[in-house]
């Protein structure tokens, strides 16, 4: 039984096995499938600082080992976080952290700053790089000047854990990365959604009504490893890596390219019970590979 | 689940039974589940499939399903004692009558009949006397038939006159008596139809959606209606929800 | 019976399906298997001023839907193909293009003007996007004065038809695409590969004998698709659509995304005669849509 | 091509024999075929498979494959009458040797015996007594040696000493003898030690190597092994390499 505690920034992790926002609702949904007191956190559902019915169906679709999504924030809005969900899920015995997105540097700064209240919320995720909504979102992720601008004025507002969450639409994600590193980000999360778009064929309509979205899954797995290798080369901060894992051994490979945590997002879809098994997968490789603790793998890639 | 019967129905729907080990959750009428189907090329999420029947004797669950693509086309070619992942039971479900009194037409089109043998089961063990007025393009697409006679009167229409009255079924003329409530689930336009007949009727009308999903349980936001209120969530906050709620434009 | 006929810049194909580059050899390797003269066009393996030995195996990893490959533009250089290959395929009934890799510009123009003087050589593809190779190749493939620059060296030194192919591994493509066509190239091709990592979780070491490489398949064609539609509405030249086409859906996708011709390039691995299926395919499509022309679908997406 | 059948071998090999409608072409000692492996999760590529024999009456073809990952674990589920697509012949041969008399050693370690079988066929057919050298772990690994009996006398090494002299092949008291010319496959570990011991004892050597490919017939350059002539693609400038070209560090 080796040791799987991690740190990210102030904040102790049992493990590090988190699960993607968006994907995981506010864990609320999984209840009837896993014990969510078992995994290392839940990254919410993107949550802003106003109600947004998010974009017209049809929101989804399958590709080739992945599916893209074009769900465009749906979320009740900051403060019904606040009064209704929050007082549901604040007692679960694992790090919850909101993802807070936004469209202006106003907007994250307000959401930030509401959530900082919240004594049983140890983090947020700020999502610089939400390639489904018209304005802001992607467009602060995709350059260093942007990233560091709204990295800055969230920094300022909120006291806790800054988890920076960075696009891959990027020519240079690690100088993105080393952007928001200097404003004071105590970490950051990678891949966000590559963008992508998918064609009927024989109605000659895209599949979303947004023409394109956010494509995520397996398929997506070796560009968010190489940008995670890329990424821990460049900062001294903790990074998250995520993209595409389904079971244990993508696991594995997120922390030997240098990952600290991972999360876990459209694989629930698939099997929503995975992240407690990948706790459990993980345990048992670094046992067999005779590790006593999960840093012994961390960026352990030899190369 | 292990599959304990597959019985093709006509030349593009099957039949399958599933056992399990252990009793059945109960399931409702509407509900539906998630199946994960494996070593089927290009299919990586799981497919929502009405439940079809309950047989709580044999404790035993049916599925009905039309081959449409890769997933259902694997699903045709289970066999006898394969075991298969599914998620289950998912979703809301249709609201019982107010009373047993109530004329209920139970309205379904293709293979969207599916949850409809189900819930006129129940209604009937509840003592209703359900109509069912089924509709399909031709005679090979009708399907359970007999399963359904079992539970009520079975009005038939199919679009080439090969079997009932020619035509769609909001063209049948069973539509011209007293109804109370209508249930409904098919291709969206044919529900649209039904909602709409059943608006300038004055009639109770709750439908049962398809839309496309990713989880099937409310995490994902994928699968939304828009309502009234706002987006909601088939796999949740449906698949079933009373037609005026939606914002259609019928 | 469709019209299948497009045209590039001054050059006629008698149908939009080519190979790409680096997968189809010098179309020698598939006379076995299918006719060369039935497809549109070959785009000839990166082929460089000097020879190459190319990267250390292992080149190759099977990803989920897709592969990663790190041959590094292994060729026996342009004087090699002038004296050796050229003579034997220059008579193919079909349009064969050299593909034209470099690492710096002088490079890039020597191989071209030599190209140049080869009578059945109808153009070339700038191959400014390999992320296989240490110096050059991407480099100049991910800012667009970078593009810029290698194109108008190029232009001046090569009279006919100069297609430039594009890396999906930046920000905005579009306007990497606008700086080239403004340096006067005849038609972008895009997508090259996207730059990913495979990891063995149990022996901990890359796949690739150089950590990272280019994935391509079917996992990259919502990228590919999005990049091409994104592309095609920023330009006037044609663009060639490539990316995970792996059958006659696939390539009609492309097309109304806005793509005049398409190249099939890891498909051809699978199905080494998947390129003439195609070909095929289309005609059979364009009569069932009661289309007369290939171009009545080239960008008829309905948004 | 069809399975013609499917015969397990041990608890991780199985020999597959497929026949065709066509007689099937010329297959030289060494080829492999690329197998198209349909359904099976997360195999994108075709497999390379060496040609284990050839049945010219039969109009057979038999490929020995080990399960190694889930492109062999569908392969072993094979059944007969399955239709396989596989691309055939690929690659280069072993080269005949000079001379009927030449003492011919045919060492296989593991899986790696398999092209060895159909070359010993071969060299027997035209006259020659080749002698096989055939290891494994232990005697769990050990196949179709009765086959191999039928072209030559065998000797067996096994790790463990289950079967025939323990160690590895490279230590069979066998090779104390005068040979000619060697033909090997196995692990690249036991061919590079075969390869020095070859060389140490100036035979000719021919080894068959497994890189990793993607398409199998020279079109991607992803196959490459080192050689005194720069890279050389295994599927089409090999599989067969004359050991002294090979760029091994022996
Ligand atoms: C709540 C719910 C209950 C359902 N119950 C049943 C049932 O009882 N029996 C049954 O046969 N089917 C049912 N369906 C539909 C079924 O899920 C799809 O037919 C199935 O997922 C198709 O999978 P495939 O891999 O065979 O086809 P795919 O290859 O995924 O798709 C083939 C074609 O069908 C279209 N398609 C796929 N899914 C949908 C969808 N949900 N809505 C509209 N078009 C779609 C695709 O766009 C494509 O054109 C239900 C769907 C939902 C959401
Ligand atoms: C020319 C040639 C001839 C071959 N002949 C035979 C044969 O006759 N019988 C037989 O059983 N096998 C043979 N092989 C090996 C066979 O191709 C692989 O075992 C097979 O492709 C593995 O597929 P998989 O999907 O089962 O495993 P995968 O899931 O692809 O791989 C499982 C594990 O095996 C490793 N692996 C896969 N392929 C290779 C390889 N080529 N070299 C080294 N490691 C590999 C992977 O890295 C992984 O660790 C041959 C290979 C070549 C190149
Ligand atoms: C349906 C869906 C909704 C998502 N919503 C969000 C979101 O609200 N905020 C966010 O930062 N990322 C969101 N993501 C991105 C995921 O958190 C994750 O970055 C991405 O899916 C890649 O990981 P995966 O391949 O494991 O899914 C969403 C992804 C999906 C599939
Ligand atoms: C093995 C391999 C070698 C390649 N070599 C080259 C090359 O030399 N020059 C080039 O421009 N692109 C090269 N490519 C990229 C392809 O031409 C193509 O852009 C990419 O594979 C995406 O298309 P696909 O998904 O259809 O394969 C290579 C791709 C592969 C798989
Ligand atoms: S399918 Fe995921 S929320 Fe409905
Ligand atoms: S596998 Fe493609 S060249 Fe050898």
């Amino acid at each position: 039984m080796a040791d799987l505690k991690i740190r990210i920034g102030e904040l102790e992790f049992k493990n590090p096995v988190t699960t993607a926002s968006g994907t995981f609702g506010f864990g609320e949904e999984y209840t009837d499938f896993m014990d969510l007191d078992r995994i290392g956190g839940i990254f919410t559902k993107g949550t802003t600082i106003r109600h947004r019915e998010g974009n017209a169906y049809p929101r989804m679709a399958e590709t080739p080992s992945g599916m893209l999504n074009a769900v465009g924030l749906q979320n009740k809005g900051v403060d019904y976080f606040i009064s209704s969900i929050y007082p549901r899920i604040k007692d679960y015995d694992t790090n919850i952290m909101v993802n807070v997105s936004g469209s202006t540097i106003e907007d994250y700064v307000a959401t930030a700053e509401k959530v900082n209240e919240l004594d049983k919320i140890p983090a947020i995720e700020l999502n610089i790089s939400c390639p489904n909504v018209k304005q802001g979102g992607m467009t602060f992720g995709v350059s260093c000047a942007g990233a560091a601008e709204v990295v800055r004025a969230v920094r300022k507002a909120y006291s806790k854990t800054l988890i920076v969450k960075l696009s891959p639409n990027v020519t240079d994600i690690a100088s993105i990365a080393q952007a928001v590193e200097e404003e004071g980000a105590d970490s950051v999360s990678l891949i966000n959604t590559l963008l992508g778009m998918a064609i009927d064929a024989e109605t000659r309509k895209p599949y979303l009504s947004t023409i394109t979205g956010g494509l995520s899954g397996p398929c997506v797995k070796p560009v968010a490893l190489r940008m995670v290798w890329q990424v821990a080369k460049a900062v001294k901060i903790p990074v998250i890596g995520l993209g595409g894992i389904m079971n244990t051994a993508d696991a594995i490979e997120f922390f030997l390219a240098g990952a600290t945590a991972i999360q876990i997002g459209t694989a629930n879809f698939i099997d929503p019970a995975i992240s407690v098994k990948v706790v459990e997968g993980i345990n048992e490789y670094l046992d067999r590979h005779g590790c006593s603790s999960i840093y012994d793998i961390i960026g352990a890639l030899e190369a | 689940m292990v599959v304990s019967a597959n019985i093709p129905l006509g030349s593009n729907h099957f039949l399958l039974k599933f056992t399990h080990k252990e009793q059945l959750p109960e399931m409702l009428p509407g509900q539906f589940v998630q199946v994960r189907v494996d070593n089927a090329p290009g299919v990586f999420l799981r497919r929502p499939i009405s439940v079809n029947f309950v047989d709580q004797q044999k404790n035993e669950l049916w599925l009905l399903v039309q081959k449409v693509g890769e997933g259902t086309r694997k699903m045709s070619e289970y066999k006898t004692g394969d075991v298969v992942n599914m998620l289950l039971p998912l979703g809301n479900s249709f609201t019982m009558p107010q009373s047993a009194q109530s004329r209920l037409l139970l309205v379904g089109g293709g293979v969207g009949i599916a949850p409809l043998l189900y819930m006129g089961s129940l209604l009937k063990q509840q003592g209703c006397n359900p109509m069912f007025l089924l509709g399909a393009r031709s005679a090979d697409g009708l399907m359970q038939i007999d399963d359904f006679k079992q539970f009520g009167e079975v009005f038939i229409t199919t679009e080439d006159g090969s079997a009932g009255e020619k035509g769609f079924v909001t063209q049948h003329s069973k539509l011209q008596e007293h109804i109370d409530k209508i249930y409904t689930c098919g291709p969206t336009p044919m529900m649209q139809a039904v909602a709409r007949f059943a608006q300038n009727n004055d009639i109770e009308c709750e439908a049962s959606l398809e839309n496309k999903m990713a989880c099937g349980f409310g995490a994902c936001l994928c699968c939304v209606t828009q309502t009234q209120s706002g987006h909601k969530c088939v796999c949740s906050e449906g698949p079933v929800f009373n037609t005026k709620e939606l914002s259609w434009q019928i």
